[in-house]
């Protein structure tokens, strides 16, 4: 079964300031995934790891430095030069302020019916009232609730649904949500992350659900990447990613999710960095300056990636020749 | 390091651009307009009825395309002129003959200078001031009042509200001169005499200055304290106990004199501008009323020499603030 | 409302706090804080809980008598107890208020961003709140204490040289909290202090709260709307619904028996890890604090809503071991578990 | 008119809509001048106002009161022209660069800011001199529009830059909206105020330039507006020959004029500033 989305040593740097001062990050560094038909795939890790570049570089927002993107087949559906800005067909996009999706000063079902026209899915007003209500009754709402209105009459959680049965009117095949449900009340948060589900088994629409909250991916999605300072460390099926971590960086962010669970808290104390954009220019492994089990290997070259039972992880503690031919007494297993 | 590149070296370079593009403008404008400097000098003599045979018209249209600078390739002249603005000789003054025009300007400099710096300083340490405070504390009837009265100063241009000044107090009350900077005769000397007929005379321009910058100055600075006081580290700052005095000197008005400064600079264009026309009301004897005769009789060197010296003067006032922005605004010195 | 607890630290009774707005001529009323009484204890960390727009932001500054206009206060009282004698907050001059401030009670900002001043050293700030309250300090006295301060709570002095904008938001954070810690207050009062934070700085920042709370023995009073910040350092939890306290108790029984519907909802609705049911979340949406439903507020979302529920806003009901809860179908008292 | 009614709410509206309102009653009423305004002696000199001559005759011979009906439409049709013209290039500039940028936005800025950092007003009054024969109302305009666009060109492209970064850009691109259609649906109703009000701020600053080329005598003194009117009164020693009517008439006029004007632009902006506008619109 081919993927539906593959991406390959996909890679953007940013450079700031003036022509003069070139800082330059890479805020992707070389990540290749694939997302299949009807399945949702995680892009986890803290803010700052480049999950959002790498979300706006599949949408076309972006023009990467290198490496590719070929949805459904096609590479990239070429985008029309005309437009400033690039879109993938079949590709739409969640956001993650639901008061920042609509313009707040136009009425929230000008979107709905611009999408239509501009699809061309119809052009006389009755049957685009029908096709609209029938996509918001999808997602549990009614044209009458909706048209009127401007987005600050709406709570977070309606206004989600609403950009949800937008985007589902153009029949994508792929939706990227980006933290669809941080900005949404907990209490409704459930209502929204089923919906996702809903569409994967019932429309067959893949999503790549972005988010730094790893309980949630853990209940709606199927396959996770682990993401740190623009490299992929970890990526594997849900399960066995969340609740056998192997990269240090993986576990470290498991144990470190506060659980609703009076009788889990944390034990020891953490280490912090405080200098966060070093981390962006170290040579080797990012992760080097924080690892408990970090090696004079980790600080030289960036370590490739290697498959364990399923998984693959971006970590010289899995690279058998170099583990064997060390011997290092000194490096604890996993057992504890 | 980044703060060099990144703020330092941008702001030498805008410089030294816009001095190039203000006085390119300067050169190219009299020679890309439909009328020729010189015949319209011409023109003007003759409509003064001075008697012109035509044999010496030829050698008169010789000087005067020499004195202009006009001879030679576009390129020879625009070499010329820029070799003028670094010698800061503009060649010679057309009606106050044989001065070179860089001794009038040196003539009536002293006299804007002493208005301008006075006023600008006056208006601006006042009109931060009262600002400040009234944005501190913009509950009270004080500062609403003060606002009010800033909101109908504060779109007057200049020279109406001189015009103003000078018929209430020139006029109706007659307590100041109505014109000069001094009484007919006055020979220049360090007496008191002297010294108080200049203030006698420029205390009217000087009080329309200082009004008007000081209602622009308090309006923005009490925008600016009211923006700075809602700030999350001012809030703070009260919620943690810290004195009052404290909170007003070190947290308040230390913030809110950063936008200050760099308003300052962008407001020197207007100031000057403001200062020129004021005089030519007050026609006080500085740069204005100088620039004013230029117009009226035409004289091209003068003018040309004063366009150009006041944009060096005031891009190299805002070069000088922008230097001096960075010490107190630890975010970009340690950028 | 029962006697005062021996060791009640801070008291509020019925606390009232509306935001009047008036957008050119639409007046619009937030009941923010629509009458709560709480008692919170001395050595304890007591959790608010609730999801944004319920009011708990708002209790929190009613609590620091903080209340500037938009916010006006309508009813009820605040108590400070003070070596065993009770101070009404609200009566207190602006200078005895003022004074209070760090030394007995202080607060902990959501987004340390811009807390600090930006123009000026940490250190410069430390001294600025640290001389406003210690009489007679020189300069170097405020510099030695809060080096030794920073060094005690595992934070290196020299962040104290640098200004605000060169320290990473997990440090500056910390530094705003050894701040507020800095004159060992009896009660330190944090309004979301984590949520800006990644995950892993935000366990370093709440392992900091907890190592304050054992070295002083005081009380933090902490709000968030991560339940899961709450299971892991809270003693007693209250879940804030619409302006009103619905319920409150030991932080094991909020997450094993939650009695009001609203508390199951959102217990029932966090996912947790091993464990992939489907999970439900309340129906509805939260109501506007502007224009609040008849009775109780959860009443338009509430399956087990009976008449009473629609006029009459339920009485607050002790039903032993520390619980107490708002919610008619507890009227009966036992065990008087919800459906 | 559920909008007249909000603003008038706001007394500074009030009162800067009633004066605009009196000074447009007044430009109007120049079409009914008995007198032609470049027609010099048609009364008696030097009249103090009398119920004949409500403001007097000026020592030219004019009655003043129909002199400033006429100086009063043509300051305001300068000030039109500038305004509206010098928009059309602001929100060009501003958009084209906010939108577009990189090297387009450099470029533009570069030049609006070596706008903003030289003394325009020596080059205009460099200019006008030049051009004194031809300069009429509309050259007048013109010439003003060409140099009052820099400043708020930069306030518009920094609204667009700010707008570009916000999530419903996003949206609309995704639901196929092409860009033009984007910029004026999407960005038009924030830009709206931004544009009102330095519409009007930049009329007063174009009446202000009027009166100041006015003085310097480089304007075309026989069209009557408020400048020409002031550079009269003065040149003929009005205040030293003790007509002081004959300088006061402009000199109110302007200052009301300016008032009202900056009183207007400062009450709409706030009216229509987005923040205020979404509680309201959201207030039903």
């Amino acid at each position: 079964m081919d993927a539906l989305l593959e991406i390959r040593n996909l890679r953007k740097d940013f450079a700031f300031g003036s022509l003069l001062s070139r800082l330059r990050i890479t805020a992707v560094d070389d990540v290749s995934f694939d997302v299949m038909p009807a399945e949702i795939f995680a892009l986890a890790g803290e803010s700052g790891c480049g999950k959002t570049t790498t979300a706006r570089l599949i949408l076309g927002f972006e023009e990467p430095t290198s490496g590719s993107i070929r949805h459904k087949g096609d590479e990239n559906g070429r985008p029309k030069k005309r437009e400033k800005v690039w879109f993938t067909q079949g590709v739409q996009a969640i956001f993650q302020n639901p008061f920042e999706t609509f313009n707040p000063l136009r009425r929230v079902e000008r979107y709905l019916f611009e999408t239509v026209r501009n699809y061309g899915l119809t052009k006389n007003g009755t049957k685009a009232d029908k096709l609209i209500d029938e996509m918001l009754k999808a997602v549990g709402l009614r044209l009458e609730e909706v048209s009127g209105r401007y987005p600050s009459e709406f709570s977070g959680g309606q206004l989600q649904r609403i950009s949800i049965a937008r985007s589902l009117l153009t029949n994508p095949s792929l939706l990227i949500a980006d933290e669809p449900v941080s900005m949404v009340d907990a209490s409704i948060r459930m209502s929204i992350v089923n919906l996702f589900r809903q569409l994967r088994d019932e429309l067959g629409v893949s999503v790549i659900y972005i988010t730094h909250d790893l309980a949630t991916a853990y209940y709606v999605c199927d396959r996770i990447a682990i993401m740190f300072r623009g490299h992929v460390v970890e990526m594997g099926g849900v399960e066995n990613v969340l609740m056998a971590p192997k990269h240090p960086y993986t576990k470290l962010l498991r144990e470190s999710i506060p659980e609703a669970d009076p009788k889990k808290r944390w034990k020891e104390s953490v280490s912090l960095t405080d200098i966060e954009h070093e981390e962006y220019l170290r040579k080797g492994c990012r992760f080097a300056g924080r690892c408990p089990k970090v090696m004079d290997v980790c600080r030289e070259n960036v370590p490739p990636e290697f498959t364990v039972d399923g998984v693959l992880v971006k970590c010289f503690l899995y690279d058998e020749e170099l583990m064997t031919q060390t011997k290092r007494s000194e490096v604890p297993d996993d057992a504890e | 390091m980044a703060f060099v590149k990144r703020y330092l070296i941008p702001r030498l370079i805008s410089f030294v651009l816009v001095i190039f593009l203000g006085v390119t403008a300067v050169f190219f404008i009299p020679r890309f307009t439909p009328s020729d400097p010189v015949q319209r000098t011409i023109a003007q003599l003759q409509s003064q009825g001075s008697y012109l045979d035509p044999g010496s018209m030829d050698s008169m249209i010789e000087d005067l395309r020499e004195m202009y600078g006009l001879e030679g390739s576009m390129l020879q002249q625009y070499g010329a002129f820029w070799r003028r603005v670094f010698t800061g000789d503009f060649g010679v003054s057309f009606f106050q003959f044989p001065t070179p025009v860089i001794e009038l300007i040196r003539t009536s400099l002293p006299w804007t200078a002493g208005l301008l710096l006075w006023a600008t300083l006056l208006s601006w340490t006042l009109g931060n001031l009262i600002g400040g405070l009234a944005g501190y504390f913009s509950r009270n009837r004080w500062s609403r009042a003060l606002d009010t009265v800033a909101m109908i100063i504060r779109p007057m241009p200049y020279y109406i509200f001189a015009l103003m000044l000078l018929i209430l107090f020139a006029y109706v009350v007659r307590l100041f001169p109505i014109a000069g900077g001094t009484d007919i005769g006055r020979r220049a000397a360090l007496s008191w005499a002297f010294v108080s007929d200049v203030l006698r005379h420029a205390f009217l321009p000087a009080l329309s200055m200082v009004v008007l910058g000081t209602a622009i100055t308090f309006q923005t600075m009490k925008l600016i304290v009211q923006n700075v006081n809602a700030e999350d580290f001012v809030q703070y700052a009260k919620l943690g106990g810290v004195k009052e005095r404290r909170i007003v000197s070190r947290y308040v008005i230390r913030n809110a004199m950063l936008p200050q400064i760099t308003n300052l600079a962008l407001a020197l264009g207007q100031i000057l501008s403001g200062a020129l026309i004021t005089e030519i009301v007050f026609s006080y004897p500085g740069l204005g009323t100088l620039l004013f005769n230029a117009i009226v009789t035409g004289d091209y060197n003068l003018i040309m020499g004063i366009t150009a010296m006041s944009i060096l003067a005031i891009t190299t006032a805002i070069l000088v603030i922008d230097l001096v922005y960075p010490l107190f605004d630890p975010r970009v010195r340690l950028m | 409302m029962n006697g005062v607890m021996p060791s009640t630290v801070l008291r509020a009774e019925q606390l009232k706090a509306f935001y009047i707005l008036d957008a050119f001529g639409t007046e619009k009323i937030v009941k923010a804080v629509n009458g709560v009484s709480v008692q919170i204890r001395e050595n304890e960390v007591y959790g608010i809980a609730g999801e944004s727009g319920c009011g708990k932001t708002t209790l929190l500054k009613a609590l620091y008598s903080a209340i500037e206009p938009p916010l006006r206060l309508m009813g009820g009282r605040v108590f400070y107890v003070r070596d065993g004698e009770e101070i009404d907050v609200y009566s207190l001059s602006k200078e005895e208020k003022r004074r209070l401030r760090w030394e007995y009670i202080s607060y902990v900002p959501q987004g340390s961003m811009s807390v600090l001043n930006p123009v000026k050293k940490l250190k410069d700030s430390y001294s600025d709140f640290l001389e406003s309250h210690v009489a007679g300090k020189t300069r170097r006295d405020t510099l030695a204490i809060a080096r030794r301060h920073l060094h005690e709570l595992g934070l290196p002095p020299k962040v104290l040289d640098a200004y605000p904008h060169q320290l990473s938001g997990g440090m500056r954070q910390r530094v705003t909290i050894a701040l507020a810690a800095l004159l060992g207050p009896r009660i330190m009062i944090a309004d979301e202090p984590t949520t800006a934070l990644d995950v892993v700085v935000q366990r370093g920042v709440i392992q900091l709260f907890k190592s304050i709370q054992e070295s002083l023995k005081n009380t933090i009073v902490l709000v968030t709307h991560d339940m899961g910040v709450h299971a892991n350092v809270a003693d007693r939890i209250g879940i804030m619904y619409a302006g009103v306290m619905i319920e409150e108790s030991t932080v094991e029984r909020v997450f094993e028996e939650p009695l009001h519907p609203y508390t199951q909802y959102l217990i029932n609705s966090l996912p947790k890890f091993g464990d992939k049911s489907v999970r439900e979340s309340a129906p509805g949406s939260p109501p506007s604090l502007a224009n609040l439903p008849s009775g109780c507020p959860f009443h338009p979302r509430c399956p087990h809503a009976m008449d009473v529920c629609l006029q009459e806003m339920p009485e607050v009901v002790d039903v032993g071991e520390n619980h107490r809860v708002a919610c008619w179908l507890v009227e009966g008292g036992g065990d008087g578990r919800a459906a | 008119m559920r909008v007249l009614r909000d603003l008038l709410r706001d007394y500074r509206f009030a009162v800067s809509f009633t004066v605009l309102c009196l000074l447009l009653i007044m430009a109007i009423l120049s079409a009914f001048s008995p007198y032609d305004p470049t027609f010099w002696w048609h009364a008696a000199r030097d009249l103090r106002p009398s119920w004949t001559h409500f403001l007097g005759t000026s020592a030219k011979g004019q009655d003043i009161f129909w002199q400033a009906t006429y100086a009063v439409r043509n300051s305001l049709i300068i000030s039109v022209i500038a305004g509206t013209v010098s928009r059309v290039i602001a929100v060009l500039v501003g958009m084209v660069a906010g939108y577009r940028g990189r090297l387009t936005d450099r470029v533009l800025m570069f030049i609006s800011d070596s706008f903003l950092v030289m003394p325009l007003f020596l080059i205009i009054v460099l200019l006008a001199m030049l051009v004194r024969e031809r300069m009429n109302l509309v050259n007048l305009g013109l010439l003003l529009a060409f140099f009052g666009w820099a400043w708020d060109a930069r306030v518009i492209r920094s609204q667009i830059l700010s707008l570009r970064e916000r999530e419903f850009t996003l949206t609309a691109v995704l639901s196929g909206t092409k860009t033009m259609k984007l910029v004026m649906k999407e960005y038009l109703p924030f830009a709206a105020p931004l544009i009102f009000s330095t519409l009007i701020n930049n009329m007063a600053w174009a009446i202000g330039m009027e009166i100041t080329l006015a003085i310097l005598g480089l304007s075309n003194m026989d069209i009557p507006t408020l400048g020409t009117m002031l550079q009269w009164a003065i040149s003929y020693q009005a205040l030293l020959l003790g007509q002081w009517w004959w300088l006061l008439t402009p000199v109110v006029l302007a200052i009301f004029l300016f008032i009202a004007l900056y009183w207007l632009s400062v009450s709409i902006s706030e009216y229509l500033d987005p923040r205020t506008r979404i509680q309201r619109v959201g207030a039903k």
